[in-house]
């Protein structure tokens, strides 16, 4: 029942490493610095750094069996999860998904605590209770923990969201789903109510090409993502998910438009899923060249290049960074590996607040 | 003390925690406006606490049940109306996956009440008629109650709104303008999670809740007439279940029969059962009996509902088989 | 919360009797007729007319407490309803909603069952166990009976339509759903799929204006929902659900459409529902003097001027249609209340296949 | 015989039955192409019968439920899966109030089945270990089925297919690959509504199904060797559920021990316990007892799952405390 045509159609869309016949994203808002201060630009590298680090050693430790249970991995949507986090205020409350681990760190989740959840221990922030990037909630630090079921984040955004025009707290949340999010039922109906209250929320489209294995040609007939989400009422835009730079200004430029009152943004972030869906799938139906193409636009790499050709930092500095990324991750994984499991006398606690 | 009907009662609720706490809202399908929903539970809401609390949704269960979660977890306290508690089903993630879990799995605070107009006996057919509590009794993570008199509704939904727990509060239709009594003014809390003997009797014991309750009050009252004292226990609360309170009961009378609206087939009821004989084995005479709904959709017409549903005869016909047996 | 321009724009879009910037709607497909032969538009006529004869029958009885729980009246609707199973052929299904009294009719329902399933009599389709408008499926008729929950009627359709596109059969599967109806999840999804599998669906939204109190303008910020359709990549069109030739025409071209493969089809119909929600609603909610322009409008009276005016009828064959029309449903009335209601021995029947 | 894993048991019953009859297909998430689903049990399929019968849908279990509603009532036989039996709930009215009523209230066939991959045990946390079959139990108009070892899985699996009426076949995810054993070839057709004594036993009877028969069982060797000799029956179908194979059993050894994975609570071991008490009451010597998992989600960390869960060593020591009654 697949359409080739479909397929044809989504090779033209996401086959060039650039889309040069796309202007350049303009921040809307005033409020959006058009160029980046440098400790920015060199920041949004480190976050980056340190996602990656996490989570490249996350992958290795699953595949020599020092896992417990599945992961997933966001490799190449560490664009996408810093800025997400990057862009917003103290005030401000997330609720990433299952490859956002950029997300909750730049939010103040220590890596440490990261490794807690991923290996069941009482350290993670779910306590040994939910498993892997999800549950992964901590409300000090502003951050909503994964609930599976998609796009089950997106209701509660646009809830929290109605809770500050409510108070008229000048606060605004943010949430994501992925292409596959956009096909469900809730994605439409919070977006309409989100269009229709003008509640102060930021909704950023994954698009990475996939939904477990079902590429977008065999999820929808036409990839008008942006402007199906536009026709709610809505602003919505189309931005190059690996570029760190380019999503850091539109999620901004969002924020703060939400922030003023000027409603709910969506911004599809095109990108792709580099490894499988979770640990265990190779992803055999992802075809190599199209990961080769997209290897060649890494999000970390393509930052790190930037900041060395316009001058920002040297080679050192950023090595630095690197070196830095893998002391805290090295360090986090030995304090998570040593930390205990729950006592299981507690299992029943606290199922009531 | 004054008396008012059981949908009074719900309204009086309803306003008196708004006028209690800023944080409470009301929202869901035609709540607002002049109009106040379809069973004008809400009516005049609008009017005193403005439209901005009092808010009318498109029809989105899933959605508007998630809008409140997320409200609940900034520390509103959303009472959300589902139209019928039918169509509660269709925002079942919202509620079971997500409301549910979020404090087990991060701590994370869900404090709304969802309001379901439940029950049938009023020839209102499959879809206008169910008894859905089993569906979240069985879900951990969520509190369930079930008022069977105009006192209690009050008295529940003010302690849901105050709880900091996800409350599902089965409001029971059929009671809605039938039910007149004592209603306590201004504050007066019922406690979650504690039932109450609502008749006593030393011959066998009744479990029921919500609209049941008082047909198994005048099932007592005609069993009396031939010296049966039927002990009425109202369970109130569904989740947590004050198993202690049937227990007492049980223990005295050595006879059990549960009663509900809902399908009988792994129902609450059967949770019931299974307690009582699991916990009072060496006290019962006789076989815990159980009645509900037959196991097929509520059907629609006066014969066939009469059929489908336990009433007050039904109750006093099983309860002499089970004193005689 | 509600936009004061929302409500503008929704008097702006239904306050004309006529909307003369709007093209007459013409049908795209050369199968259907852009002038319908003489009976058929007489047809459209006779069934609106025992429509209408019904309804007003059904309410009078409530009124007069003959009736049984509540009951939904399509007062208004008639130019909608009767053109969705007209359009269809023998072979066709149709799902049709609580108000469609006339595609049931048109379909060869009986008025005698209609009113034996409104009072819960065996002789009614649901033999007693659906009230009203609901459960009154007749798979022999081709008609799927009302699912409560909207927009059940939709996925359902879709489903009818996939099995004819698998077993290669030339048929057409149809629903409706209410603006209302528009917002809710399942109507993206199953909207989405319809478009990528390009399903032989025709879905008719019945904008009347009103989700039971709640009007559009509180129900969605923006009233494109001919667009939001089209961003499926399906075809999609506004009609005037008053004009019953119109509609006919565009039904009949989307049904024709998609019998040949071309995929499906969403027709907006506007119009307003009459009378309030169900039969104990008085709509006061609804301003009484936007009832007065569409009652100016009438899709009965309408057609029935225009045959008069064109010359097609006379006045003496209407007046015989009405006779007709009113014998037929003074006769379904007396013989569904003579007929018995179900045996209570039977409740348990039938609960499986 | 030749043996098969639970999980190609089941992947055979699919091609058997597609083979079998041109109008079953199967569709769900991720179920086609060279990849066959999250845990293959498709792979091969579209291969072998083409993309168009084994067809990817976008993430939408309401619709894609709601779709094999309409195919089925049109006489196609339709194989839903879901990715993970946790994920049923987000097509819950399409399930419950639609394929679960239409029979009932206008006399359409909706002759689907759906895939359900159920339970934990292998530290896959909340939202992919559940076992919500007490939700569709309750529910009028649905069947239920949940196989317990190979040759069940392939039997169950093909006649649900040719049923006419909506099943829900909840297999057990950590069966899959653990559980090996003999499958009949060809043509295996196993009823629905039947149980099955699994063990001969004499001192009490252990009711389990899916995933606990096999603790069930490998409790009952255990307690042997202390000279306990328990029965085992395992229920398969749990709605309709074949109460007269259980009543029989438990006639005869006085004892019973109810056991499921999922929260015990309301569960489906409710409704077994309830009805043992009411029909064999006067044959128990102690009361029925029932393990299940605790009121809590399923928690990911081994600590805390192996202390929710049920397992062999938890209902050997639940059968020596009621044999010792
Ligand atoms: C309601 C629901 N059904 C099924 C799943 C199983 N599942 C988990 S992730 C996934 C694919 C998600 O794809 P997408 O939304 O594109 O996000 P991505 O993983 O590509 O970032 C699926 C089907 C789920 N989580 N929720
Ligand atoms: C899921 C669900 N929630 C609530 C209802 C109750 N309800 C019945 S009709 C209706 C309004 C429908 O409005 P619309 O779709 O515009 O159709 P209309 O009645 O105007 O023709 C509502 C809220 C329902 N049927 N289904
Ligand atoms: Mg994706
Ligand atoms: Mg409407």
């Amino acid at each position: 029942m697949s359409d080739p045509l479909g397929s044809q159609i989504r090779e033209a869309l996401f086959a060039a490493p650039a889309r040069p016949d796309e202007p350049e994203p303009q921040p809307e808002s005033g409020e959006a610095p058009a160029d980046l201060p440098d400790d920015l630009r060199i920041d949004l590298y480190r976050w980056m750094r340190l996602t990656r680090t996490l989570d490249n050693t996350m992958v290795d430790m699953w595949k020599q069996g020092r896992g417990l249970g599945g992961t997933f991995s966001g490799r190449g949507h560490e664009g996408i999860s810093v800025p997400m986090a990057m862009a917003l205020g103290p005030d401000d409350v997330i609720a990433p998904m299952h490859r956002d681990v950029g997300s909750y760190l730049v939010r103040g989740m220590t890596p440490a605590r990261v490794f807690g959840n991923l290996l069941g221990r009482v350290t993670g922030p779910s306590e040994g209770r939910d498993a892997n990037l999800h549950g992964m909630g901590d409300l000090s630090l502003g951050i909503i923990g994964y609930v599976s079921h998609i796009p089950q984040q997106i209701p509660i955004t646009l809830g929290m969201a109605m809770s500050f025009r409510y108070r008229g707290e000048p606060r605004v949340a943010l949430t994501a789903c992925g292409d596959g999010g956009t096909t469900t039922g809730p994605y439409h109906e919070s977006l309409n109510m989100a269009a229709l209250y003008s509640a102060p929320m930021v909704l950023v489209v994954q698009n990475n090409q996939y939904a477990y294995s079902t590429p977008l040609d065999q999820q929808m007939a036409t990839f008008a993502i942006t402007e199906r989400a536009a026709a709610y009422g809505l602003t919505a835009r189309t931005e190059d998910g690996n570029d760190v730079e380019a999503m850091f200004r539109s999620i901004k430029a969002a924020v703060d438009r939400a922030r003023s009152g000027g409603g709910p943004t969506v911004i599809e972030a095109r990108t792709m899923r580099m490894l499988g869906h979770a640990i265990h799938d190779g992803a055999e139906y992802v075809p190599r060249e199209l990961l080769e193409r997209w290897e060649a636009r890494d999000p970390v790499d393509h930052q790190r290049r930037r900041l060395l050709s316009e001058g920002v930092s040297g080679e050192a500095g950023l090595a630095e960074i690197d070196a830095w990324a893998r002391a805290e991750i090295n360090a986090a994984v030995a304090e998570a590996e040593a930390a205990p499991f729950p006592d299981p006398g507690t299992v029943s606690d606290r199922i009531y607040a | 003390m004054r008396e008012l009907t059981y949908i009074a009662a719900i309204s009086e609720a309803i306003s008196h925690e708004m006028e209690r706490d800023p944080d409470v809202l009301v929202l869901g399908e035609d709540v607002g406006g002049d109009f106040g929903g379809a069973f004008k539970v809400t009516r005049g809401l609008a009017a005193r606490f403005g439209d901005r609390r009092v808010l009318n949704t498109p029809l989105v269960e899933q959605s508007f049940i998630g809008m409140a979660n997320g409200m609940a977890l900034m520390g509103m306290r959303p009472i959300v109306e589902v139209q019928f508690a039918d169509f509660i089903s269709s925002g079942f993630d919202s509620i079971v996956q997500s409301a549910a879990t979020i404090h087990y799995r991060f701590g994370g605070k869900v404090p709304w009440v969802i309001r379901a107009p439940s029950d049938g006996g009023i020839r209102s057919g499959p879809f206008h008629s169910q008894n859905p509590e089993a569906w979240f009794v069985h879900t951990p993570g969520l509190k369930v109650v079930a008022p069977s008199n105009p006192a209690d509704a009050k008295g529940l939904l003010c302690s849901a709104v105050r709880d900091s727990n996800p409350v599902i509060y089965f409001e029971s239709k059929p009671l809605y303008r039938s039910l007149r009594g004592p209603v306590p003014d201004g504050e007066h809390l019922v406690p979650i999670g504690k039932a109450r003997v609502v008749r006593p009797g030393t011959h066998l014991t009744m479990v029921a809740y919500g609209a049941q309750v008082p047909q198994a009050l005048s099932a007592a009252e005609e069993l009396a007439t031939g010296g049966i004292e039927a002990e009425v226990v109202d369970l109130r609360s569904l989740k947590p279940l004050d198993f202690e309170t049937v227990a007492e009961s049980v223990t005295r009378t050595s006879r059990a029969l549960v009663v509900h609206s809902a399908n009988r087939l792994a129902g609450v009821g059967a949770e019931v059962s299974a307690r009582i004989s699991e916990e009072c084995f060496e006290w019962l005479d006789a076989p815990v009996t159980r009645l509900g709904g037959l196991d097929v959709p509520v059907p629609f017409s006066p014969p066939l509902e009469d059929a489908y549903r336990p009433d007050a005869r039904k109750i006093a016909a099983a309860a002499r088989r089970l004193a005689a047996y």
